[in-house]
């Protein structure tokens, strides 16, 4: 056994080496530090260089146009997860304490098992965790959940704005009765999370719900879909993931199913997801948060300051102004709009991540703010509070033409109102056993 | 002469038999264990203790677990990562649902569970042998795996799958910090350490390498080849769902069944080839490397060669670096690190001469 | 009734795609006793490298050409950096040098060509057309066809030439063989390129259905039960086995699935590759050896 | 020759008796019909030409193979077939013709897993190491030690079996055997391969063996010099079948034997 102390020491000491060299450099006054726990390899890359190129993007635009939040730069450094929860730990506990002197702002995953993982470490460092369109949908409740924030979308609201979007299709919430929908899900937590919220709904609105598992990574679906051709139903909700979603539609295809009568959530939204179904994606519907492509003004900056500039983030050109990409954007906006809203509060300052949590409680987007930022369109009105940590809670459908998204509907709001008692039971289920006093809402400013 | 057994004779076979026979290793011991337990507290900082020193000690353990088997019994498995699911959910279950049981306790019934689990998956290899003896193993991999993730009972339908460590309270004391993480992984890791090195001394461990080394020969000895392998999945599985329940309540803290995929299969495998097949100490060293190589690798790209490598390539060079080192090893030191650590072990017992 | 044979259909002909993945083994393993892990890699390196090429506007055939060299490349140095050295050496530790072998495949892919998802338009449509009340894909009969070719093809090839004759004698003794003269690394160097051929071919039909992208390689996992099915030494047993999981996975995820959960494709074939084995220890055409003391 | 073996039969019981034995491998007969009687602490050859079964047959005796007729009856107890367990347990030891010691353990480890069957503390009691395991462990150590000066091996005690030389190797396989104290011993050529020096020292120790625990040993040997000086009866095969069975004063001027030894007609 102490062999096993004389090798460790060994390679402790190499690998302290190393984390000297660096903790060594002289620290950075002025700037804030976003430690990104990014993923661009293994089966989930298209997603991870998408969303950090994007986010990446808007960090350095910020920098070069304006010099920051008020003089105070951002900077950030990478950690690769590729999508592993205990990686995604490791890169967590690496880059916590920020870099050179510059404090964290806040922590952008993009992977729900991390963010599982690094939940309680987030409220325990009080650092915000930041999961866009994802993450724990009690996490909604900010009372419970302090420093988690599944912006823009939680679950939930997910598969309520998609039923939402079917009933206003079919000509009301009425009309949905006896309707036949089959959700198609990925045979993992994330696929079947949004389950209960389906039957809870088929049950409220009657019409016929079948649930399909693809076993994970799906890329064999021929049974499900001749299941789903056998059924006949009026719709297909597709809660896909990675490679799943293409061979979902080029298995539609093979057995005949209409692509413009499947609906993807919004891991099954991108155009990685549709392009590599070619001709067989024709007509595919998903929701999305924002639209993609370059029509907006703060993209057509990022595309003069950075882009232009040759120090864009992204390997491949083209994906520029695509949903993953844009998705990376708005993350930035509202990543950045929180670190503003904060230091008007707490002066132009790097700031803590309890003061950052601060500022993404009281993110005030609306139509005239969203203007300002060029981004209107873009990002959906959102408004957050203590209680409320999601939002927005809307979507916009968009359908592929074979090479680009279009977007076919205006906002679709989900029933926020009939969630909320379900995120908050969940969420006060969660307290009890971790022994936690939720926060009493009423009082934070 | 550091290292030297004159001096020390041994008058009973009861003293040759224990497991540290030498006082320098005795005392090495006892030194690692109080630098372990003491030392490492006062050094060591939050990201040592939750990314580098907890998960070490867990896969190490894995490691173990995987090692009694493959090493010391010869029955190929990759299907670790399963009875470490076994372990960590049927932990959580019998904590969650069985009224005041103890925390340990409920690690210890995971770990019971994952046994039975490892015994019904080991029964075809009273029949089979060599790598179709992988196709059993892998059918608990993508078995186990789908039951834990289509049937919600088992993470308490919660509504993600995802099931999170309770409090770790262990007779009044919080162990919850980063520091209290440490010490509870530690005690355990080392309490099932000496388990291990007692019984692949004793009677046990010596059937399993003789099934190993040659399985006709051990039954015309009259060793019970069915029983002897199937106390090894045992007890390998025992181990590994110890290991698991570590996984999900002392290192992450949470943990979903996709959590233990085949790739965490592959990483024990990996661990114990680079470490060395039959050998308890090599578990150690494998799960060290394999924890260090990628956070040094990323470390040296950051801050030597100033981020010039994206992260991502990175991650491709060290997948590359992995599997050479696989090859190399299985072509040049199949006894793995454990083998170059006994070899520096002889000649520190003749240094300075070289022989 | 017809839904029942429609999906029995579909079953096996994507069952003729594991045989063609399993065949890949089945040469590698009467050559060499290798159990080779790394064949879903070689998939996904040859699918990886064919479409990167394509993508920077290289003609198909040229793309094909290519990549068929890089694959000979590859395999020589499979046969020189790692067999030669691991001659005489147990079966397990081959296969786990097949493993680590597996993970520098892939990483040297993502490497080289990136991780992104491609689509590959072999120009073969995969419009549906009915027959007899059940839906064929035209694309899965094509790549059936492809399938079969090449299945004839080697047993040709390892039937009537020289080539084959010796490969049959190394599996049979590689000690043998070596004695009268059979050339084993020689030998081993073209059973990797043919397999390497095997797997471009597996890749670009694989690639064209469901994207080029990194979980080509873990169809490895679909062929293991194949071979167990249909035994490790046997081509007819590998398409024999191809054809048999197909099926029966799909009719159980159609007909069992719904029942206990669905999505039980992971684990079905292992499940009944162990069935097999109670009843034949070595696969439906494998030979049982006898042990000698 | 029938009244060969009464005759010598008269004054002892059998161990062991084999009666009408076939075995054949994928239609080939490897042994036909054979059957003969041990005696209760007498030292066993089986001789013969390379191929004639005789390895078969201690492989059948102990289980290892299953013959296709015939019955085995060893200690009183008739059965058709053996299993390796069973014979184990019921007494039976042997080692093997290509050495089959565990290759990855010490000699002191071989030797111990031939005390195997003497061990009466469960798996759990061994793996913690308590209950009746410890004193077993000292006793069972104890024994093995006395077996390893028996043959002279205590200078190797602590070294792995994969890196003796042959000889030794050969030694800690009887080692090994010995341990189990049976009561029948199958040795399959423990001298192939062997000098004058080595071929002596082990004859001496089989000698002994029979002497000191009274083993019945049976022992197949090409070397007719140490079978005639070792054995207190000879069996003769050839091409499966028994053709001699005796004394060795019998079995050497049986008519069948010399033809078959020297390669004339049969």
């Amino acid at each position: 056994m102490h062999a096993i102390l004389k090798k460790s020491t060994q390679l402790l000491a190499v690998a302290s080496l190393g984390v000297m060299l660096f903790s060594a450099n002289a620290s950075a006054a002025n700037e804030q530090y976003f430690p990104l726990q990014s993923y661009r390899i293994g089966p989930y890359a298209a997603g991870g260089t998408g969303f950090f190129g994007g986010f990446i993007d808007y960090l350095q635009y910020v920098n070069a146009k304006e010099g920051g939040v008020n003089g105070v730069k951002f900077t950030w450094s990478e950690c690769e997860t590729e999508y592993v929860v205990e990686k995604g730990v490791e890169c967590y506990e690496r880059l916590k304490k920020g870099l050179n002197g510059a404090p964290a702002a806040a922590t952008n995953p993009l992977s729900v098992g991390i963010a599982y993982a690094t939940l309680e470490r987030s409220t325990a460092d009080k650092l915000p965790l930041i999961t866009i369109n994802h993450g724990r949908t009690d996490s909604t409740d900010g009372s419970v959940f302090p420093y988690a924030f599944p912006l823009q979308l939680n679950p939930y609201s997910e598969v309520s704005a998609i039923i939402n979007y079917i009933a206003e299709k079919s000509g009301g919430l009425d009309k949905l009765k006896g309707k036949k929908i089959v959700t198609l899900y990925h045979g993992s937590p994330y696929g079947k999370e949004t389950s209960p919220i389906l039957e809870l709904l088929a049950k409220k609105y009657g019409f016929e719900l079948t649930l399909l598992e693809v076993p994970h990574p799906g890329n064999e679906q021929q049974s499900q879909w001749l299941n789903i051709r056998r059924a006949k139903p009026d719709w297909v909700i597709l809660r896909g993931w990675g490679v799943m979603n293409p061979v979902a539609l080029k298995t539609a295809q093979k057995t005949g199913f209409p692509t413009d009568r499947i609906i993807g959530n919004i891991w099954s939204n991108s155009e990685e997801d549709a392009a590599p179904a070619g001709a067989a994606a024709k007509g595919f519907i998903s929701i999305t948060t924002h639209p993609s492509g370059t029509n907006f003004p703060v993209l057509q900056d990022i595309d003069k300051f950075v882009v232009k500039a040759g120090k864009g983030n992204l390997q491949d050109a083209k994906r520029f102004g695509t949903v993953y990409y844009n998705l990376g954007v708005v993350n930035g906006i509202l990543n950045v709009e929180a670190v503003r809203v904060a230091q008007a509060k707490f002066g132009k300052r790097p700031l803590t991540g309890e003061e950052v949590r601060w500022g993404f409680e009281n993110i005030r987007l609306d139509d005239k703010r969203l203007k300002e930022l060029g981004a209107l369109g873009l990002v959906q009105p959102l408004k957050l509070s203590c209680a409320d940590h999601e939002g927005g809670g809307a979507v916009r459908f968009q359908q592929w033409d074979g090479s680009k998204w279009n977007v076919i509907s205006d906002w679709v709001q989900a029933d926020r109102k009939l969630l909320r008692p379900i995120i908050e039971e969940s969420a006060r289920q969660y307290a009890k056993e971790k022994g936690i006093t939720p926060r009493d809402c009423g009082k934070e400013g | 002469m550091l290292y030297r057994e004159s001096g020390q004779f041994v008058t009973s076979y009861r003293a040759d038999q224990r497991v540290f026979r030498l006082w320098q290793e005795r005392w090495g011991l006892a030194l690692l264990l109080a630098v372990a337990f003491v030392m490492v507290p006062f050094i060591a900082n939050d990201y040592w203790f939750s990314a580098i020193l907890i998960p070490f000690l867990v896969l190490s353990l894995a490691g173990l677990g995987l090692n009694l088997l493959t090493g010391y019994a010869g029955q190929l498995s990759l299907g670790s990562a399963a009875f470490m699911a076994v372990g960590a959910f049927a932990a959580y279950n019998f904590h969650l649902r069985i009224e005041g049981m103890p925390f340990l306790l409920s690690f210890v019934f995971g770990g019971l569970a994952a046994a039975g689990v490892g015994v019904i998956f080991g029964l075809p290899s009273l029949r089979i042998k060599g790598f179709y003896l992988l196709v059993s193993t892998l059918a608990a991999q993508f078995f186990v795996q789908w039951v834990l993730t289509n049937f919600s009972w088992f993470s308490n339908n919660s509504s993600s799958g995802v099931i999170t460590a309770p409090q770790l309270i262990i007779a009044g004391h919080d162990f919850s910090t980063p520091l209290g993480r440490y010490l509870l992984t530690l005690g355990i890791v080392a309490a099932l350490t000496v388990l291990a090195l007692s019984i692949v001394r004793s009677a046990l461990g010596r059937n399993w390498m003789a099934v190993r080394d040659m399985d006709t020969a051990a039954a015309v000895i009259g060793i019970s080849i069915a029983r002897t392998k199937l106390v090894a999945f045992a007890v390998s599985s025992f181990f590994l769902g110890i290991a698991g329940s570590l996984w999900a309540f002392t290192y992450l803290g949470t943990v979903e069944p996709h959590g233990f995929d085949l790739t965490r299969s592959f990483q024990i495998l990996f661990i114990i080839i680079i470490g060395g097949l039959g050998s308890v100490l090599g578990n150690f060293l494998g799960a060290a490397f394999i924890v260090l190589l990628p956070i040094l690798l990323s470390n040296i790209s950051n801050n030597l060669l100033a981020g010039a490598i994206d992260p991502g390539q990175l991650e491709n060079i060290q997948k590359i670096i992995f599997g050479a080192l696989i090859i190399f090893f299985l072509i040049k030191e199949p006894d793995g690190l454990a083998r170059i650590w006994q070899s520096l072990k002889r000649r520190a017992r003749v240094w300075p001469l070289r022989f | 009734m017809s839904f029942f044979f429609e999906v029995l259909l579909g079953g096996l002909l994507a069952g003729v795609m594991y045989s063609l993945i399993a065949i890949g083994f089945v040469l590698i393993y009467k050559a060499s006793g290798v159990f080779n892990f790394a064949q879903g890699s070689m998939v996904l390196f040859a699918a990886l490298t064919f479409v990167s090429l394509l993508e920077r506007s290289v003609p198909f055939w040229g793309a094909f050409v290519f990549t068929l060299l890089i694959m000979l490349v590859l395999a020589w140095a499979i046969e020189r950096f790692v067999l030669r050295q691991l001659v005489n050496r147990p079966p397990i530790t081959l296969f786990m040098a097949t493993l680590g072998l597996s993970y520098i495949i892939e990483g040297l892919a993502q490497a080289v060509w990136g991780a992104q998802v491609h689509g590959l338009d072999l120009g073969v449509s995969d419009e549906p057309f009915e027959l007899g009340g059940m839906l064929l894909s035209q694309f899965d009969l094509f790549a059936a066809a492809v399938a079969g070719t090449l299945v004839v093809l080697l047993s040709l090839l390892f039937n009537k030439t020289r080539t084959g004759i010796a490969l049959r004698a190394v599996a049979d003794d590689q000690l043998a063989a070596l004695a009268v003269g059979i050339r084993l690394h020689r030998l081993w160097l073209i059973v990797w390129a043919v397999a390497g051929v095997v797997g471009l071919v597996a890749g670009l039909l694989w690639g064209a259905r469901l994207g080029v992208q990194f979980s080509l390689s873990l169809i490895v996992l679909k062929a293991l039960p194949v071979l167990i099915i249909g035994g490790f030494t046997s081509i007819g047993g590998a398409i024999v086995g191809g054809l048999i999981i197909g099926a029966s996975e799909k009719l159980a995820e159609v007909f069992i699935g719904p029942i206990i959960g669905g999505g039980i494709e992971n684990w079905f074939p292992y499940v009944l590759a162990m069935l097999f084995l109670l009843v034949r220890p070595a696969g439906l055409f494998g030979e049982r050896a006898i042990e000698r003391v | 020759m029938s009244t060969i073996s009464t005759s010598r039969r008269m004054n002892a019981t059998p161990l062991l008796q084999l009666e009408h034995i076939s075995l054949s491998f994928k239609g080939v007969k490897a042994i036909t019909d054979i059957s003969f009687s041990v005696n209760e602490g007498e030292i066993c050859a089986l001789i013969g030409p390379n191929g004639a079964g005789k390895s078969s047959l201690l492989n059948v005796i102990n289980g290892v193979y299953q013959p296709d007729q015939g019955t085995i009856c060893y200690a009183g107890a008739s059965r058709h077939r053996m299993r390796p367990h069973d014979a184990a347990v019921q007494g039976i030891a042997r080692t093997f013709q290509n050495i089959a010691l565990f290759k990855g353990m010490s000699v002191l480890d071989n030797v111990l897993t031939g005390r195997n069957l003497h061990q009466r503390s469960s798996w759990v009691e061994q793996a913690f190491n308590v209950g009746r395991a410890p004193d077993e462990a000292t006793e069972q150590r104890r024994k093995a030690e006395q077996v390893i000066e028996f043959l002279r091996i205590q200078p190797w005690r602590h070294q792995l079996v994969g890196n003796l030389p042959y000889g030794l190797q050969k030694r800690v396989e009887l080692a090994r055997a010995l341990a189990a104290e049976p009561r029948l011993l199958l040795l399959d050529e423990p001298m192939a391969g062997m000098n004058r020096q080595e071929k002596d020292d082990m004859s001496r120790f089989i000698l002994d063996t029979q002497r000191e625990f009274g083993t019945t040993i049976v022992l197949i040997e090409h070397d007719i010099g140490v079978v005639m000086n070792l054995s207190q009866h000879v069996v003769v095969l050839d091409y499966g079948k028994k053709i001699g069975d005796g004394t060795p004063e019998q079995v050497r001027v049986n008519p069948d034997v010399i033809a078959a030894y020297l390669g004339t007609t049969h």
